[in-house]
């Protein structure tokens, strides 16, 4: 199986803090991967390196068929290559209704004049009516974002996430502040979105990680320190120094 | 030493926290318990005079306090270890250490010979800069500016989070030390469980910001309290 | 969903257009040329000016309240498209004048001598007699006029292209646009530039071709011309941020980061903003100093381009009728506390003379704005609208 | 009593016809268009007040054809634009019969439009470029030729000066006057390596370099004079820096003509004395006429310690000969104003008379004073009265032009070609 | 010998635009609070000046006199401010901006109602008078001097209150982290109010220095804001050494393009802002930049 992202060597320091160290990650196509460490372990660093917020100091960034390097793209190239992510702190613009929120994320051409240009359609509204219902906020498409509750907020973030329609989905803690249902609907769906693309998840929760049933890396002062079954990893006697070891 | 009743807090339109009674007391560690997000932290912060109660009453040292401000607890007595650490990165260790200082009297501001023997890393990384420390230095430099203030309430908030184990340790003896002392009340918030049953003299469980169950650690068993917080200590068994 | 056409979507637009319409008409009515002449051409003339003005504002609202670039170089762009149209006002009247005068020669003269004559008469009080490269279209009315967006334009898409590509932020990027004005302004006060140094263009107000027009009729053809400027200009930016493309912009100015993850380019978009923006405010500025008369680098002085942020600021930031109403309530003050006749306060022990007075009132409202009314004058219509509502 | 006897006699002394002082009638308006908020507040406020020294003065001593004066004060705020806005509304809202007012070129080439469209009346009180001349403003402070020309022939003769620092703000009087005086010196054989221009930005205050380039001018040790065009503000600073450098005026003299007391009161001028200026007007002048003016003058603003200047000296002489011509026309209508203007003479300040000259201009002596420690000037020469040129000989281009307004269309008159060059004057 | 002449102007320039921008570096650089009014703080410390030499007729003694003075009454004016406005738009810093350009327009207003318009004369004594020649085309004016050594020994005071005095500590701590700096008893809100008098009382004693070698009137302050804050923009936000940095860069570059073009320095002037301009599209952050995760925040 060929990785659709494949980070090798990678490193980065901020004031000679070593934030990631050598670390070397591959994601197959439709793949469900969670990411877990303890703080200060690189989790979101390394997102930001895959995402293009942080150019890393060296290493490579290979993403897709063709193997191209992400290092020579900004955030907003990435993201439209493909690759979405979701803040740990739900980030939806609350001056604007759900539906705008929801549109401007609908895959469609970015180039500002095309937007100029973009007008909305029957297509358009059923897909968003369509990622409402899906994110359990049909009955609030003309909202502001702002008046939603917090899980509200998260579930807001994902539904723009889908509406991107990326290949490649980086999900940083989705399941802080939501209520243990909110939190099988999401194992539940993140499950069922990584069936047809690529989904990493950095998350502290245990019993979440073990509900998603997947494939986990474990992070440690920047590099990769064990990856495998849940179960692989939680017995790796290092795994529990570090980060279980309680 | 403290007595708090029936708080609740709300972070804009929702309620985080309903109805919580706390209190702590010298020579004693209450252990706050609960997953993430359950209000915990927040806890803590209202404790800590960081954000304003919605509603609730507080005694500290037998005086009811009306409005909280975070310096004004300082100055009376309650030491507070911020999740994260919250390091000042750009100052020096000594200066983080010295930033305690406002709460002391011009005579007494020095850094006692204590807290580097509890921390001998803090006096061989003196002069470097908060930010370059490793996060268990951070986390003990946390831990020992909160000391220099001489609090008699010290509020901890996860200090094992992401720390090697030597250090948890370490860390771990100090807190027994403090509270072995007597004269200081210790809130301990806690993920790790067998950190916290060690320590703990008294118990809190948080579930979505209402108290679930509570007393001190005579009254419970290590079995309950821990399936309550099951799902989380799981991994470790 | 059913779509609503754009005006019925954007009542405001509909009430400002029926506004910016009663009022010109109630003005031509007035007017010295065309009506009863209750309102002389000289308030005419500051009217149509506060039309401009309030174009300008707007376009800084779309900067500002829209895209967060809180631009202190709004008046670089106002100036430059003054100074384009003036070139040509001033070179096709003198032209004009130079060939009258030529007219009673022997021999008619080549157009090159025309051309030299015509120099001499702009430059020669300023030591030179050469016509300036900058001066090669002023013959040409259209290139002129294409200059008016094309110059401003392209300096703000030069300058917005470098500050945004390294992404200079917030108060740097104030800092920057100041710095960008200023520089433009000190060059302009150079006699060596080929702008006239401080003397700037002036008799601007004779319009070449209409000599035997008044300036009462002038000055109300360029009130209609304003307020069609006006009116355009507000649709389209109302047009621009009513849509998706607005949604972005709004959201560009409440999280770019966020906004860069879900793929959009915001330098892309901040530099399309900015430059429109640009060129919307040298329309406006092309049309107010025909009606000032005179444009000189002093228009461009970096407090001009603070004061035109703090009319979008007190009218309401992000609402576009805001702008207008900054723009105008600001402007008509300032024009009725200089023309001398705001009587005096006695207050006991002490005589108010607002002549001494005013401009202290005035900075102190742009605090009390800033503290009491984060919205602004619009702030207080919504909440008025809000209470009608929550009435019925 | 008293005051209504000093009253009849003034009246007298100016053969008013007798009840005119009775202030019958509508009052006659006059426009006072300066500057009272912005960077030219510090100059043009003096003038404002002088304006209305003068209006209650004539007021006391009956008003014009028997009507009361009334001043209308209006504030343009420095902004160029404004000036023109305000003169229209001076002229057609307000209605007044003349205005007094402008500082600065470009405030007078913005307000020349609209007075010139409007048939208004501009009295301009400031030594200004010249190149210029309308029909409907009375220039009545110096043209180049009499204050430049004058004072570098002083510099030149009695103090021996050979090499030449002409230094100004980058604005067009500088520019003009300068260009006036390096044709000049080229014509008298001074070599162009021996000329140094500067200009600098209004209110430059960093003057180190310059003076240093100025000083580095003398290192031959030929004597080296410094002609300021400085504006405003701008000149405290050099003078500053001057006395800083230890260059006294027997070193280097300048040779000011921008600086008079209004801006000598913002400095301490221990160190200058001994620079010049050229005005034509000095408050040291020692006649009767401006011991009394100096005397209204504290009067009037209840300071004893505030100067007079040349522009207050011109702005009193426009102010008077307008009424003369009003008295004479027996009319405030603009052209039988200007009809009657042209001629009339009034005495100035310093002794001598000031004539209109059919070009506009007045006849002025020219002094030049030297700076005193008290602030003053020690007036140490002074001309015959000199007419005004409103376009200079001194330059080729204008030097075929001719300003002479009765008889002919306009104030650009080619007298090579014999025929009007431009008919109003937009710049 | 010309190399000479032109780097001692260039230092006495810079070291003008430093004492200008070092109250700012400590509103600006370190509180990040943008003071428009700052122009007026070093005005209303010229107008002190001013008032106190028409008080005290000895220059020396006045001047002596004058330094304190002006830095009360800036401090008293500097703390007023942050109470009544700057601290209610703590979250809001564009807006402060815009208030303290109000601030701004009518101190300069109130300035020319009490002062009037006219420049008023604050003179140096007469060991301040003079040059230091060196030869014919070396020489600098004593006050020049004077004020590098001021600049010199506001650096150093800077220095020693942001390092070694308790007020500094808490400053920074602040400054990096309010809500923490709280929980250790600081008080936040008194540290905010004293570092912004401070900042503004540096500003006018900068604007007795200022007023002693050009001119005293409400316009003073106008002349130096937009260079002032370009100064720490340039250097880099945050650091002391930035806005030396910074002030050095422009001090060097504006004599050097003058010397290049004696007879415009109005040309100058333009070209070296067009070269800060282009400079900050490279460095953004300044010459010194705050590197690390905490400048991020």
């Amino acid at each position: 199986m060929s990785a659709l992202l494949e980070v090798s060597g990678v490193s980065v320091s901020f004031d000679g803090f070593r934030a990631i160290n050598n670390l070397s990650f591959n994601i197959g196509a439709a793949e469900l991967r969670a990411v877990i460490g303890p703080n200060g372990a690189g989790k979101t660093t390394f997102m930001d390196i895959v995402t293009g917020k942080t150019r890393p100091d060296e290493g490579d960034v290979r993403w897709g068929e063709y193997s191209r390097s992400l290092l020579k793209m900004n955030e907003a190239q990435i993201a439209r290559a493909g690759i979405g992510r979701k803040f740990q702190r739900p980030t939806v613009f609350e001056d604007q209704s759900v539906a705008d929120n929801m549109t401007m994320a609908l895959r469609a051409n970015r180039n500002p004049f095309s937007v100029l240009g973009w007008r909305p359609s029957p297509s358009s509204d059923q897909r968003v009516a369509e990622l409402a219902a899906e994110v359990g906020l049909a009955g609030q498409v003309n909202r502001k974002a702002g008046e939603l509750s917090h899980g509200q907020k998260q579930w807001l973030e994902i539904g723009m996430l889908l509406a991107q329609e990326p290949r490649l989905l980086l999900v940083d803690e989705p399941a802080a502040g939501m209520t243990l249902a909110e939190r099988e609907q999401t194992t539940t769906l993140l499950r069922r979105l990584a069936e047809t693309r690529a989904v990493v998840v950095v998350e502290h929760d245990m019993d979440f990680v073990r509900r998603l049933n997947c494939k986990v890396t474990v992070l440690h002062q920047g590099s990769v320190l064990a990856e495998g079954s849940l179960d692989h990893v939680t017995r790796n006697p290092q795994v529990i120094e570090v980060y279980l070891g309680r | 030493m403290l007595n708090a009743t029936n708080l609740t807090l709300h972070y804009g339109g929702s309620q985080i926290l309903h109805g919580i009674d706390i209190a702590a007391h010298p020579g004693q560690v209450t252990c706050v318990m609960g997953n993430n997000g359950v209000g915990k932290t927040s806890l803590l912060n209202l404790l800590a005079g960081r954000h304003p109660r919605s509603g609730g009453e507080i005694e500290f040292d037998g005086r009811k306090l009306d409005r909280l401000t975070a310096q004004a607890m300082a100055r009376m007595g309650v030491g507070y270890v911020p999740q994260g650490r919250a390091i000042f990165p750009m100052l020096t260790v000594r200066e983080n250490l010295e930033t305690g200082f406002a709460c002391l009297p011009r005579s007494e501001r020095r850094i006692s010979d204590e807290i580097f023997d509890s921390f001998p890393v803090l006096a061989e990384m003196a002069d470097r800069r908060g930010g370059d420390l490793s996060g268990g230095q951070q986390q003990q430099l946390a831990i020992a500016r909160a000391l220099i203030t001489r609090p008699r309430l010290l509020l901890l908030d996860e200090p094992t989070e992401g720390i090697q184990p030597n250090i948890i340790a370490q860390i771990g003896r100090v807190i027994a030390a403090l509270r072995d002392r007597g004269d200081m009340a210790i809130i301990l918030v806690e993920q790790f469980f067998d950190f916290a049953w060690e320590l703990g003299d008294g118990f809190l469980v948080l579930e979505r910001g209402r108290a679930i169950m509570q007393g001190p650690k005579s009254d419970l068993r290590r079995e309950d309290l821990h399936a309550r917080l099951a799902g989380h200590a799981t991994a470790a068994e | 969903m059913t779509r609503k056409p754009f005006i019925l979507r954007n009542p405001s637009v509909l009430v400002m257009l029926a506004a910016l319409a009663v009022f010109t008409v109630a003005v031509t009515l007035m007017s010295q040329a065309y009506g009863s002449g209750a309102v002389p051409t000289s308030m005419v003339k500051v009217l149509g000016k506060t039309l401009c003005l309030a174009l300008a504002a707007v376009a800084m609202d779309l900067v500002w309240g829209y895209i967060g670039i809180l631009s202190l170089g709004q008046m670089a762009f106002f100036a430059l498209g003054g100074y384009m149209i003036g070139q040509w006002l001033m070179y096709a009247r003198t032209e004009a004048i130079v060939a009258t005068s030529l007219a009673q020669a022997p021999i008619p003269p080549t157009p090159l001598e025309l051309q030299e004559a015509t120099a001499s008469q702009i430059f020669g009080v300023v030591g030179s007699s050469d016509l300036p490269m900058v001066w090669s279209f002023a013959h040409s009315l259209p290139l002129q006029l294409l200059l008016v967006v094309a110059v401003p334009g392209l300096l703000a898409l030069l300058f917005g292209w470098l500050a945004f590509r390294s992404r200079v932020n917030g108060v740097y990027l104030s800092i920057l646009t100041q710095a960008m004005t200023l520089a433009l302004a000190l060059w302009l006060f150079q006699n060596d530039s080929g702008f006239r140094g401080n003397n700037g263009l002036s008799g601007l107000q004779n319009i070449p071709g209409l000599d035997g027009v008044s300036q009462a009729r002038l000055s109300i053809w360029f009130l209609w011309a304003s307020a069609a400027a006006l009116g355009l200009g507000y649709v389209l930016i109302a047009w621009l941020v009513g849509g998706k493309f607005g949604s972005v912009i709004r959201a560009i100015r409440d999280d770019e980061t966020r906004v860069r993850f879900l793929g959009y380019p915001v330098e892309g978009f901040k530099l399309v903003v900015f430059t429109l923006a640009a060129m919307i405010t040298a329309v406006a500025g092309a049309l107010y100093y025909p009606q000032a008369g005179i444009i000189n680098p002093a228009e461009l002085a970096p407090i001009a381009s603070i004061y035109l942020a703090v009319w979008v600021a007190i009218g309401g930031r992000g609402r576009l009728y805001g702008a207008v109403i900054g723009a105008v309530a600001v402007s008509l003050l300032s024009s009725w506390f200089t023309g001398g006749r705001a009587p005096d306060l006695a207050l006991p022990g002490y005589v108010v003379k607002w002549v001494d007075w005013w401009q202290v009132a005035l900075g102190l409202s742009f605090v009390l704005v800033t503290l009491f009314a984060p919205r602004g004058i619009a702030g207080f219509f919504d909440l008025f609208t809000r209470r009608r509502e929550s009435g019925s | 009593m008293k005051t209504i006897t000093k009253l009849l006699m003034l009246t007298g002394a100016i053969s008013l016809p007798p009840g005119a002082w009775a202030q019958e009638g509508e009052p006659i308006k006059i426009g006072v268009l300066h500057s009272l908020s912005g960077t030219m507040a510090i100059s043009e406020t003096t003038l404002k007040d002088t304006v209305l020294m003068m209006v209650e003065q004539q007021n006391a001593k009956g008003g014009v054809l028997g009507r009361p004066l009334e001043a209308v004060v209006v504030d343009p705020a420095s902004d160029w634009p404004l000036f023109a806005e305000k003169a229209r509304e001076l002229l057609t809202v307000s209605e007044v019969d003349a205005i007094f007012g402008c500082w600065t070129s470009v405030s007078r080439k913005s307000v020349l439009p609209v007075i010139e469209e409007l048939n208004g009346l501009l009295f301009y009180p400031v030594q200004y470029e010249g190149e210029e001349s309308s029909k409907n403003v009375i220039y009545t402070g110096a043209a180049p030729n009499q204050q430049a020309i004058p004072a570098v022939e002083y510099m030149t003769e009695e103090l021996g000066v050979e090499k030449w620092a002409l230094l100004g703000t980058d604005y067009v009087y500088p520019r003009t006057t300068n260009n006036i005086l390096e044709s000049y010196l080229k014509d008298q054989g001074v070599a162009a390596g021996d000329i140094f221009v500067n200009y600098t930005p209004f209110g430059h205050s960093d003057w180190s370099k310059i003076v240093s380039d100025v000083v580095a001018l003398g290192a031959d040790g030929k004597k080296v004079g410094v002609v300021s065009t400085i504006n405003g503000d701008a000149n405290v600073g050099f003078y500053k820096e001057l006395a800083a450098a230890g260059i006294s005026a027997d070193d280097i003299p300048v040779m000011a003509f921008s600086v008079g007391e209004e801006e000598l009161s913002g400095l301490d001028t221990g160190n200058l004395v001994g620079h010049l200026a050229a005005w034509n007007y000095f408050q040291t002048a020692e006649t009767d006429e401006n011991a009394a003016f100096i005397e209204e003058w504290h009067k009037s603003t209840g300071d004893e310690s505030r100067v007079t200047n040349d522009p207050m000296e011109a702005t009193m002489l426009g102010f008077n000969l307008w009424v003369q011509a009003v008295e004479k026309a027996g009319s405030t209508e603009t052209d039988a104003v200007l009809d009657a203007i042209v001629g009339l003479e009034v005495p100035n300040l310093t002794g001598s008379t000031a004539t209109v000259l059919p070009n506009h201009h007045l006849t002025k002596p020219v002094l030049i004073g030297e700076i005193r420690d008290d602030g003053q000037f020690d007036i140490v020469s002074e001309t015959d009265p000199v007419p005004g040129d409103a376009w200079t000989d001194f330059l080729p281009e204008s030097a075929v032009l001719d300003a002479d307004w009765p008889g002919k269309e306009c104030g650009m008159f080619n007298t090579k070609t014999g025929s009007c060059v431009q008919v109003q004057s937009n710049y | 010998m010309k190399g000479i002449d032109l780097g001692l102007d260039a230092l006495s320039f810079a070291s003008i635009y430093f004492l200008a921008a070092i109250g700012l570096a400590v509103t600006f650089g370190v509180m990040r609070v943008i003071n428009m009014a700052h122009g007026e703080f070093i005005m209303m410390g010229a107008y002190t000046g001013y008032v106190v030499q028409t008080l005290i007729p000895d220059r020396t003694l006045s001047l002596i006199v004058a330094l304190p003075a002006a830095f009360a009454v800036t401090f008293a004016a500097g703390v007023a401010l942050e109470r009544l406005v700057i601290r209610h738009l703590a979250k809001r810093p564009l807006e402060t901006l815009l208030a303290t350009f109000g601030v701004s327009i009518a101190l300069q207003q109130i300035a020319k109602n009490v002062f009037g318009t006219q420049a008023r004369p604050l003179t140096a004594p007469e060991w301040l008078e003079g040059a230091i020649t060196f030869n014919d085309v070396i020489s600098i004016s004593t006050i020049r001097v004077a004020i590098f050594v001021l600049a010199l020994l506001f650096l150093g005071l800077f220095l020693f209150i942001m390092k070694r005095t308790r007020l500094g500590l808490e400053v920074r701590a602040v400054t990096q982290n309010p809500g923490m700096a709280a929980s250790m008893g600081i008080n936040p809100d008194r540290i905010a109010m004293l570092s912004f008098g401070l900042g503004s009382g540096i500003a006018g004693i900068a604007g007795v220095a200022i007023g002693l070698f050009a001119k005293v009137t409400s316009e003073l302050g106008q002349d130096y804001i937009v260079q002032s804050f370009m100064t720490v923009v340039v250097g880099g936000v945050g650091n002391i050494w930035g806005t030396l940095a910074g002030a050095g860069l422009i001090g060097a570059l504006s004599k050097i393009i003058e010397s290049l073009n004696p007879s415009n320095t109005l040309a100058a002037q333009t070209f070296m802002i067009l070269f800060i301009i282009i400079f900050i599209q490279f460095r953004p952050r300044g010459i010194i930049p705050q590197k690390g995760r905490a400048a991020e925040a």
